[in-house]
C-alpha cells in the first residue's frame, strides 16, 4: 500500500535498485540520466500530438463547429497522420538562404522548448533535477528561443521573415519583462528559487495572494509563447506567417512543435508558481496523486488560453508593446514592492496574506482604470463611437 | 571527469571566440559569440558558480546578444562579403596579442596563488542579495543609476530625429 | 551540485539530438526535386526585389535597449528576493531606491515616446 | 579538481582573442563584441579567484556580476553610438569614422 501511495518515486528507487545489480554506479547513473532525459525530451512532442487535437475540437466548439473527425474515433489521431505528413513532405530551402543559420534555427528552437521540462515538478521528487536557481534557468532558456526566431528571420533572406522575426523579438522581450517581474514576487514570497520550494511554500495557491503577478504572467506567457490575442508574430493578413515562412517540412514541423510544447510548458509553470503545482487534496498522504493534480491544473490553463483565443480579437503591434511596457511593468513593479514591504510588517502571515491580496486588487482597479481612459481618449482622438453605445 | 569537460567547454569557449574575431560575416560572428557566452557559462557551472551561470546566459545571450544583432541589421551595408575584415594594422595587431598571451601565461604559471581550499556554501545566492544590500549597498544603488544613465542617453543617441 | 549540472548536459544534448534525428529520418523519406521556382523566395507570388536587408527602424533597438536595462536589473533582485527573508528593513529601503530609480528611467522611456510604435 | 591556472591560462587566452578582436576589426560592432569578449575573459578570472582564494565570501561573484552590469551598460551606449553613426555617415568603419582627426 504505502509503494502504491508514493508510487513514482518507489518506482524509481526499484528500478535503480535493480539497475545497481548489474551495472556499476556510474553505468547506473548515466542509465537514469538518459531515461530521464528522454522521458523530459519527449514532453513537446506528446504535448504537440495532444494539444492541436485538443486545441482544433476546443476552437470548434467555441465557432460552433465540429472539429476533426475523420481519423480515428472524435478525430484523435488527426495529429498522428499531420505528423507523418510533416516527415514525408518535401524540404525547400531557399536559393538565397544561409544554409547554416536556417538549418539551425529549428533545432535550437525544439532543444530550447525541451531543456525547460528539466526543472518542472511533476509532483513530490517527481523532477528532473531541482535546481537552485530552477525559475531563473525557466527565464535563461527562453532566451535561446529568441535567438533562434533571429537566426530563423536572418537565415531565410525574405523581408517577410526578417520583418517578422523582428517584431517577434521585440515582442518576446517585451513581454519577458513583466514575466521576470511577477516571477521575481512569487520567489520574494517563497524566498526560494527551486521549483520545487517554491511549491511546498504554497499553503494556499499563490493565485489568491498574488492575483496581479497571476495575471501579468499569464498575459506575458501567452505572448511569449504567441497566442492570441497576441499572435502577431504569424498575423497571416499583415506578415503572411512571421520568420518561420519559408520552413517547410519537418523544419517547419519543429517549430510547431515548439510553439505547442512551449505553450504547454508556460502552462505547466503557471500552475507551478500560481496554482501550487502538484499541491491538492490528499497530495501529502499520496504523493502519488501529484503528478496528476500537476497534469490537470496544467491542461485547466492551456484551456483557458484555446479560450481566450476562441473569442478574442488580435491586438496590433503598438497596442500589444505599449500593454506590455505602459500597464504590465509599472503593475508588475508596485505588486513587488507591494510585497516586499507587506512582508517586512511583524504581522500573523494569514494578515499579511490578506494585505497582499487588498493591494493587489487595488493595483488591478487602477491599472484597470488607467486602460479605460486610455481607450476612452483614444476612441475621443478618433471620433469613434464608445463601445457602450453600441455601434453594430 | 571534471578535467575532461573543463577541457570540452574551454575548447568550445576559445574556438568560438577566435571565430568571433575572425568570422567575415558580422551576424554569423554575432551567432559565435552568444556559443561562446553558453562555454563562458559552462565554465561558470564548473567553478560552482551557478547564478552567475544563468545571468551569463540571461544578460549576455538573452539581451547583449540581441542587442548587438539588432544593431548589426540597423547599420546594414556593412555586409558586403567583398569588404576587409580587419584594418591594416591586423598584422602588428596580432603580434602584440601572441606576445601578450606568451607573457601572460609565463606570469600566470610562475605565481604561487594562496589557494584556499573551502567548500562553497550552500547559500551562496542567499549571501549574493544579502552583500547586495548590505556591504555593497553603494555600487548596488550605483549600478541602478548607471543602467538608467545608460538607457537615457542610448535612448537619445539612438532615436530617429523627427522632422 | 555538479551532478545536477551533469544531468543538465546530458539533457542538452538529447534535447538537440531530437530534433536532429528527426531531420535526418525526414531527409530519408521525403522525396527531393528542387527546381528554381520552388526555391525562389516567397513573396506572395511576385518576383522578390531589392536586397532583403532593407533597414530596419531605430525603434526596435529602442525596446532592447529598455529591455537590457530591466534584464540586469532582475540578477539583482532574484538574489534580494531568496535572502529577504533574513534581511532587516534597510533591505526593503535600498530595493525601493534601486527600483524608483528604473522606474525613473521607465517613465523617462514613456515620456520621450521610446515605447510608442511610430 | 581542476588547477587555478588552467582557468586563468583559457581567460588569457579569451582576453588576448578579445583585444584581437577589438584593435584588429575594421567594423565598429565588430570592435564591440571583441571588448565583450575581453569583458567576459575577466569575469571567469574573478570567479576562478572566488572559487579557489576566498570561497567564503562572495566578493568575486558581487564583482562579476557588477562587471556584466558595466557590460550591458557599456554595449547599450556603444551600440547606440554605431547606429547614430550610421544614420550620420552610411559607415560603420571605424578607419573612416576620424573626424575628430586634427
Amino acid at each position: 500500500m504505502d509503494y502504491v501511495l508514493d508510487f513514482f518515486v518507489n518506482l524509481g528507487r526499484s528500478w535503480t535498485t535493480w539497475l545497481g545489480t548489474f551495472l556499476p554506479e556510474w553505468g547506473v547513473t548515466i542509465i537514469n540520466y538518459l531515461v530521464g532525459g528522454i522521458i523530459l525530451v519527449l514532453m513537446p512532442v506528446i504535448a504537440t500530438l495532444t494539444l492541436t487535437w485538443m486545441e482544433r475540437k476546443v476552437i470548434g466548439r467555441i465557432q460552433n463547429r465540429l472539429g476533426p473527425n475523420r481519423v480515428g474515433p472524435w478525430g484523435i489521431f488527426q495529429a498522428i497522420a499531420d505528423a507523418v505528413k510533416m516527415l514525408i513532405k518535401e524540404d525547400i530551402i531557399p536559393d538565397a538562404a544561409d544554409r547554416p543559420v536556417f538549418n539551425l534555427a529549428p533545432i535550437l528552437i525544439a532543444g530550447a522548448a525541451a531543456l525547460v521540462w528539466a526543472v518542472m515538478p511533476f509532483g513530490k521528487g517527481v523532477i528532473g533535477v531541482d535546481l537552485n536557481v530552477g525559475v531563473l534557468y525557466l527565464v535563461a532558456v527562453g532566451s535561446i528561443t529568441t535567438v533562434s526566431v533571429i537566426m530563423a528571420g536572418w537565415g531565410s533572406n525574405n523581408k517577410f521573415a526578417l520583418i517578422g522575426a523582428f517584431r517577434g523579438v521585440a515582442q518576446l522581450l517585451s513581454y519577458e519583462v513583466p514575466m521576470i517581474l511577477s516571477i521575481a514576487t512569487v520567489v520574494l514570497l517563497a524566498g526560494s528559487m527551486s521549483t520545487m520550494r517554491i511549491v511546498e511554500a504554497q499553503q494556499i495557491p499563490f493565485i489568491f495572494v498574488l492575483p496581479v503577478a497571476f495575471i501579468a504572467y499569464f498575459l506575458a506567457s501567452a505572448a511569449e509563447v504567441g497566442r492570441a490575442p497576441f499572435d502577431l508574430l504569424e498575423a497571416d493578413s499583415e506578415i503572411v506567417a512571421g520568420y518561420f515562412i519559408e520552413y517547410s517540412g519537418l523544419k517547419f514541423g519543429w517549430f510547431y512543435i515548439a510553439e505547442y510544447g512551449n505553450l504547454f510548458a508556460v502552462s505547466a509553470i503557471t500552475a507551478t508558481l500560481f496554482l501550487g503545482g502538484w499541491r491538492g487534496p490528499f497530495s501529502h498522504q499520496a504523493p502519488v496523486l501529484g503528478p496528476l493534480y500537476f497534469i490537470i491544473k496544467t491542461v485547466l490553463v492551456v484551456f483557458v488560453m484555446m479560450w481566450i483565443r476562441g473569442t478574442w480579437p488580435r491586438f496590433r503591434i503598438d497596442q500589444m508593446l505599449g500593454f506590455a511596457w505602459k500597464v504590465l511593468v509599472p503593475a508588475s513593479l508596485a505588486n513587488l514592492l507591494w510585497v516586499a514591504i507587506v512582508l517586512k510588517i511583524a504581522l500573523p502571515t494569514i494578515v499579511q496574506w490578506a494585505l497582499m491580496l487588498g493591494g493587489n486588487l487595488l493595483i488591478l482597479v487602477i491599472a484597470a482604470g488607467m486602460l479605460g481612459r486610455a481607450a476612452k481618449r483614444h476612441a475621443e482622438q478618433r471620433n469613434l463611437a464608445p463601445l457602450s453605445s453600441g455601434a453594430a | 571527469m571534471q578535467q575532461v569537460m573543463f577541457i570540452v567547454i574551454s575548447a568550445v569557449t576559445l574556438i568560438s571566440g577566435a571565430l568571433v574575431v575572425t568570422t567575415r560575416s558580422l551576424f554569423r560572428s554575432a551567432l559565435w559569440l552568444v556559443l561562446a557566452f553558453f562555454g563562458i557559462a559552462g565554465l561558470f557551472v564548473l567553478l560552482n558558480a551557478e547564478f552567475l551561470a544563468v545571468a551569463q546566459i540571461l544578460i549576455y545571450v538573452g539581451a547583449i546578444s540581441i542587442l548587438i544583432i539588432f544593431a548589426i541589421m540597423l547599420s546594414r551595408g556593412v555586409m558586403d562579403p567583398e569588404t576587409r575584415r580587419f584594418n591594416d594594422q591586423w598584422g602588428v595587431v596580432a603580434g602584440f596579442t601572441a606576445v601578450l598571451l606568451v607573457l601572460l601565461v609565463a606570469i600566470l604559471t610562475r605565481v604561487q596563488w594562496p589557494l584556499a581550499a573551502g567548500a562553497v556554501p550552500a547559500d551562496a545566492i542567499q549571501r549574493l542579495g544579502a552583500d547586495f544590500v548590505g556591504p555593497y549597498v553603494i555600487p548596488f544603488e550605483v549600478a541602478s543609476v548607471l543602467l538608467v544613465a545608460a538607457m537615457i542617453g542610448a535612448i537619445i543617441i539612438a532615436r530617429e530625429r523627427e522632422n | 551540485m555538479l551532478s545536477q549540472y551533469a544531468f543538465i548536459g546530458v539533457f542538452a544534448i538529447i534535447a538537440f539530438a531530437l530534433p536532429v534525428i528527426g531531420l535526418v529520418m525526414a531527409w530519408l523519406l521525403r522525396p527531393k526535386k528542387p527546381n528554381p521556382a520552388k526555391n525562389a523566395t516567397y513573396e506572395c507570388g511576385m518576383e522578390t526585389f531589392g536586397d532583403t536587408w532593407v533597414q530596419f527602424k531605430a525603434q526596435y533597438y529602442l525596446y532592447a535597449l529598455v529591455f537590457v536595462v530591466f534584464d540586469v536589473e532582475a540578477i539583482f533582485v532574484f538574489p534580494w528576493a531568496v535572502a529577504y527573508n533574513k534581511l532587516g528593513l534597510y533591505a526593503l529601503v535600498e530595493m525601493v531606491l534601486f527600483v524608483l530609480i528604473l522606474l525613473g528611467g521607465l517613465l523617462y522611456a514613456w515620456q520621450k515616446k521610446a515605447l510608442e510604435w511610430h | 579538481m581542476v588547477p587555478l591556472t588552467w582557468y586563468l591560462i583559457v581567460a588569457a587566452a579569451l582576453f588576448c582573442i578579445g583585444t584581437f578582436g577589438a584593435l584588429a576589426r575594421r567594423n565598429a560592432v565588430g570592435v564591440l563584441m571583441g571588448v565583450e569578449l575581453m569583458l567576459n575573459a575577466v569575469n571567469i578570472n574573478l570567479v576562478a579567484f572566488w572559487r579557489y582564494i576566498n570561497v567564503g565570501q562572495m566578493t568575486g561573484q558581487l564583482f562579476a556580476i557588477f562587471v556584466i552590469t558595466v557590460a550591458a551598460a557599456e554595449a547599450a551606449v556603444g551600440l547606440a553610438l554605431i547606429i547614430a553613426i550610421y544614420r550620420q555617415r552610411r559607415t560603420v568603419n571605424v578607419e573612416e569614422i576620424d573626424t575628430m582627426k586634427g
